[in-house]
């Protein structure tokens, strides 16, 4: 990877369940402004605007055409780059190659989502092919609870595990101001008695409908080191995609989650992840996510996470802390979702996260994205250049 | 790969939206539907009156807030006449009608709205024009029914 | 916390607006001849990938992992309609339908039924009890009579369990 | 020294009036595969093949939330990269330019498709503008368009001849491209006859709604070398986004293609555009745009853009030949648009136009837009 990029600001919007005194693009705006405060930037300085977003959720046709008044790309160049629930990890890579490729040297990008403005259960319907199974999709819920039952049956793990990762999430999300849902719940009780959607997921296993918008400033290295006192350095980005998952043989497809991670690792010198990597924030739309996934992105062998969160070991002041932002089943603007994680990540590496900064010193940090047919997008973000 | 009749499936995309217009154009709404009046923002450091008002001016990105009065009388600087119709049509207005854009007075930019009261071949770019008000009010831009000839 | 009170107070306007957009799918090729195929002759097919085996349901001109173009009918694969359910969902909450908007509450449960011809295929239950469903339990598909019959995978009516 | 990136092979469906024998994706495959035929090229990993894709496609105009979910599976996106870009195709062309610039990937596919004829454009367009003050008055491309060329009209003195001369002269160019939708000649008389649809624009003056699909490879010169010994190399690209609000704009002028053309003459070293660049393949929408854009790209002055076509200079003896494919006036499907005028382009120079070959071709200028009237422009500039 010849060219190098940092990271020199993040910014996000106070995410909430809805946001009436703001249109798509004010949302979008609050997300620009934090990010230009956080990297002491103005929109001078900003050479590209990038962005993007779920098409069908607010019913906007080239939703970056009504943006440009109010996230900067006014007589700037840009475009918008789409991929369902990994558009916020993949508008991060977009603008990692943006500042890489010697084009532009300062790019923002910009992703959001306003879910209260449509229907995300009919947007996310729709995902499905419209003469083959649009007619009996049940879209991710159906897939998430799958993936309980499978865990469950495949290592013996049970639903209190699942509430477990819940109350973690609810702590971090507590501390975390941005955070969109803040339960204050107190034992596995409250989770277990949250209404059942699909056996075994119960409501409180899944991730909330947001609005919010989150955003990144990104240089390349020359520029990053003149303009920023704490750029956090890019080491590397992967993308995975795969086929509609219509047969579904196998309750689990976890195949291009851990192409993505062993891809990024390989790359990289990491032969130990646990000990290379100083954290996580997983893209999790639901508990039992965070457990399958965690194995499949080969951080403990299968069948030890739920141990790992039963010992406390992914806590805030863990040993490997695993989504102290509270995570995507405390906060869940889709289209900005997979963002979040890069920029709560930055912001962890920084030392700046705020009350819910991780106790241990963060040198490298893995990021997710999750969506369409089980996409991934996969980040590697470091203090350091070496 | 030949097929003789070509498989259609005919379906729909039948979805609801509720899309908020913000603090902002919520106060130039309620200034129209409350009072008729209809209100620009000002730029201080673009010296500029925009309309339709946004919270963000594009040029300097500086934050507006400061409203003024905008006359509901203007010049027509451009205009078409809708001929063509489509299915299931959201026209506000039978075909053919006017649009177009106008330049209110103490405005800086020009607002697209229809144009009514006038047969097509009246309209000519740089006619005077005034806000014709509907009665019954609820908010949105159709809170302007047209406007007319002065 | 004043932002947020006032946040209450003032009144937020919006426009509320449907998109009602029709459309002319084509099902092409593959998909159209299998629905012509379950409309006309009540049989089930699927196609396979000429190089990995593997069966593709519904059929569909490339396969994903090989990359390379599948056979059209009649290379394909008759279904016999007859497997064992692997398991089933019973969707409580009732859904919004994208194509009409209005909320309905799900007919049936749903299936993901192994065809004994080795893919599987998702599809509704008649049976309604859930204690009656167990992994593994031998169903058959049962089809709409002709006249009902639209080229739809709704001709399907439902897999009904085989009494063994 | 950036690293030398050129198009090696392109591919392109015929454009027709309607595809109903074929799925969205059936169509896309159709490129996908002659350009793996063409080049010999797989999808395989480690830099052995094609190493991503970008794909055009859009929700509103498939009916499905993740359009490239379908057009991904044909064009290698299973355990491998894959990203959509829904607007012009000429932007995916330019984000995958990007990818390649970054060093992350050697050589990519991008293709882009839509089905005009399957679902009604005028509502999806409304989408496109903002629902507090734009929605409700039913704009769509069209009707902005007319006001734009009204506003063009009134302002330069572009006579209804003139507007006309452009369709007649695309509509010549397309009888020699086997891909162009419509291929019957028109004169003037039939288009300021056509019927008017929102004044001053006619029937004639429109693009017909359409049907296909696109694509090309791009690859670094190592790769590239290897694989053709035509590439066709960019050599400059140039984006801009115009405001929003409609009149908040000079709808006589096109700042923002003045602002991505300089950008890619910059880098293209051209200083002259009527002197440097043979051939331009320019999204034309409606009649007038063809003139304007002519003018927002420097080829004359403002307002001059008729005088450029009733002199012939974009003619196809003329000194900087127009859309010798046809243009979008013949039928092009929009997103697929602005990919098809750099495959064009990438045709001529690769001596590959035949019929319609511009003798000498060495710069080529393909031009992409959209939204109302050309609120997003984008250029990008290859040598051969």
């Amino acid at each position: 990877m010849s060219n190098r990029v940092a990271i020199i600001g993040v910014g996000q919007t106070y995410h909430a369940s809805k946001r009436p005194d703001v249109c798509i693009t004010e949302l979008c705006n609050e997300a620009v402004r934090a990010a230009l405060e956080d990297a002491e930037l103005t929109m001078k300085d900003i050479d590209a605007v990038v962005t993007g977003n779920m098409e069908l959720f607010e019913g906007r046709y080239h939703q970056d055409l009504w943006q440009v008044d109010y996230i900067g790309s006014y007589h700037k160049p840009g475009f918008r780059v789409t991929t369902g629930g990994t558009t916020g990890g993949t508008l991060a890579c977009t603008a990692f190659y943006c500042a890489t490729s010697g084009q532009y040297d300062v790019v923002m990008s910009v992703t959001f989502e306003k879910q209260g403005e449509g229907d995300s259960r009919a947007g996310l319907k729709i995902v499905a092919d419209p003469i083959w199974d649009r007619w009996i999709t049940t879209g991710a819920i159906g897939t998430l609870a799958r993936l309980g039952s499978w865990y469950m049956k495949e290592y013996g793990a049970t639903e209190e595990h699942a509430a477990l990762v819940r109350l973690k999430a609810d702590r971090n999300a507590c501390l975390n101001p941005h955070s969109h849902l803040k339960l204050h719940l107190k034992s596995v009780e409250d989770v277990l008695k949250s209404e059942m959607l699909v056996p075994p997921l119960r409501r409180l296993d899944m991730c909330p409908a947001s609005e919010g918008a989150c955003a990144i400033i990104v240089a390349s290295e020359q520029k990053a080191r003149k303009l920023s006192r704490k750029p956090v350095w890019v080491k590397d980005w992967v993308e995975v995609h795969n086929e509609t998952r219509y047969n579904r043989g196998d309750p689990v497809s976890l195949e291009n989650l851990e192409k993505a991670a062993t891809t990024l690792f390989r790359r990289n010198g990491i032969t130990n992840p646990r000990r290379d990597i100083s954290m996580a924030e997983i893209y999790e739309p639901a508990t039992w996510a965070e457990l399958v996934w965690f194995e499949a992105f080969q951080f403990c062998q299968k069948g030890e996470a739920y141990k790992l969160v039963e010992k406390g070991a992914t806590e805030r002041d863990g040993e490997f802390p695993v989504n102290p932002s509270g995570g995507v089943i405390a906060t869940n603007p889709i289209g900005a979702t997979g963002m979040i994680r890069v920029a709560e990540a930055a912001m962890q590496i920084r030392g700046d996260a705020g009350p819910h900064q991780v106790t241990r010193e963060v040198k490298r940090t893995f990021t997710t994205a999750w969506g369409g047919s089980s996409w991934t997008v996969a980040h590697l973000l470091s203090k350091t250049l070496d | 790969m030949t097929s003789n009749t070509p498989y259609i499936v005919e379906g729909r995309l039948f979805v609801p939206y509720f899309n908020y217009y913000g603090a902002l154009a919520s106060e130039f709404y309620r200034q129209l539907r409350d009072h008729k009046k209809i209100m620009g923002i000002k730029c201080p450091t673009c010296s500029k009156v925009y309309i339709p008002p946004r919270s963000t001016c594009a040029k300097c990105f500086g934050n507006l807030n400061e409203w003024v009065d905008v006359s509901s009388k203007g010049t027509v600087t451009t205009y078409t006449i809708i001929h063509y119709t489509y299915s299931p049509s959201n026209q506000p207005m039978d075909v053919p009608y006017a649009c177009g854009i106008i330049q209110l007075d103490r405005a800086d930019t020009g607002l697209c709205h229809l144009l009514g009261e006038m047969s097509p071949d009246k309209i000519s770019v740089g006619m005077r024009v005034e806000a014709v008000f509907k009665d019954q009010r609820q908010g949105n831009i159709l809170d302007i029914k047209y406007f007319r000839p002065v | 916390m004043s932002k947020a009170k006032e946040k209450e107070t003032q009144e937020y306007l919006g426009l509320s607006h449907v998109l009602n957009l029709s459309f002319n799918w084509s099902a092409g090729p593959y998909l159209g001849k299998w629905l012509t195929e379950l409309r006309d002759n009540g049989k089930l097919w699927a196609s396979r990938c000429p190089k990995c085996q593997r069966l593709l349901l519904p059929p569909r001109i490339v396969c994903g992992i090989c990359h390379i173009r599948t056979p059209e009918w009649p290379d394909w694969l008759q279904l016999s309609g007859k497997g064992k359910l692997l398991e089933w969902e019973k969707v409580v909450a009732p859904q919004m339908n994208p194509s009409t908007g209005k909320i309905e509450p799900e007919p049936y449960i749903h299936g993901n039924i192994l065809l004994d011809e080795g893919v599987t295929f998702q599809h509704y239950l008649e049976e309604q009890d859930e204690t009656k469903l167990k992994e593994g339990t031998r169903v058959e598909v049962v089809l709409k009579p002709r006249e009902e019959r639209q080229g739809l995978v709704t001709d399907i009516l439902y897999f009904r369990i085989v009494e063994e | 020294m950036p690293r030398k990136v050129g198009v090696v092979a392109v591919a392109q469906t015929k454009y027709e009036a309607a595809k109903p024998a074929w799925r969205e994706a059936e169509i896309t495959y159709q490129v996908v595969e002659r350009l793996l035929q063409e080049t010999g090229l797989t999808f395989a990993e480690y830099g052995t093949g094609i190493d991503a894709t970008v794909t055009c496609s859009s929700d509103h105009w498939d009916g499905r939330t993740l359009s490239d979910i379908p057009h991904g599976e044909v064009a290698g996106a299973h355990l491998r990269a894959e990203e959509k870009v829904s607007s012009d195709g000429i932007n995916a062309v330019i984000y995958a330019y990007l990818q390649i610039l970054s060093g992350h990937y050697d050589t990519m596919l991008v293709v882009a498709t839509c089905k005009e004829s399957q679902t009604v454009g005028h509502i999806i367009e409304n989408l496109a503008f903002d629902p507090a003050f734009q929605q409700q008055i039913d704009l769509d491309f069209l009707s902005a368009a007319a006001l734009q060329a009204n506003s063009y009209i009134h302002k330069y003195g572009i006579t209804p001849e003139q507007r006309a001369q452009v369709v007649v002269k695309n509509r010549k160019n397309a009888k020699d491209n086997p891909f162009a939708q419509l291929t019957t000649p028109v004169t003037t008389e039939q288009v300021l006859n056509s019927e008017m649809l929102a004044y001053p624009l006619r029937s004639l003056e429109t693009k017909p709604v359409s049907d296909g699909a696109c694509g090309l490879i791009l690859a670094t010169e190592e790769k590239a070398r290897k694989l053709t010994r035509t590439p066709a190399w960019i050599a400059g690209i140039g984006q801009c986004y115009e405001s929003h609000y409609l009149g908040d704009r000079d709808l006589a002028t096109c700042e923002a293609l003045t602002l991505a053309a300089k950008n890619a003459y910059r880098q293209a070293g051209i200083t002259d555009p009527l002197k440097h660049i043979d051939i331009a393949e320019i999204s034309e929408y409606f009649s007038y745009q063809e003139l304007l854009w002519t003018e927002g790209m420097g080829f004359c002055d403002k307002g001059q853009g008729g005088k450029l076509v009733d002199k012939g200079i974009t003619g196809m003896g003329g000194k900087i030949p127009v859309n010798p494919s046809g243009g979008i006036l013949s039928g092009n499907p929009t997103l697929v648009a602005g990919m098809a005028r750099v495959v064009e382009v990438a045709l001529q120079l690769m001596g590959n136009a035949v019929a319609r070959q511009i003798p000498r071709a060495k710069t080529g200028l393909a031009h992409g837009t959209y939204g109302p009237c050309g609120q997003h422009q984008a250029v990008l500039i290859l040598k051969s």
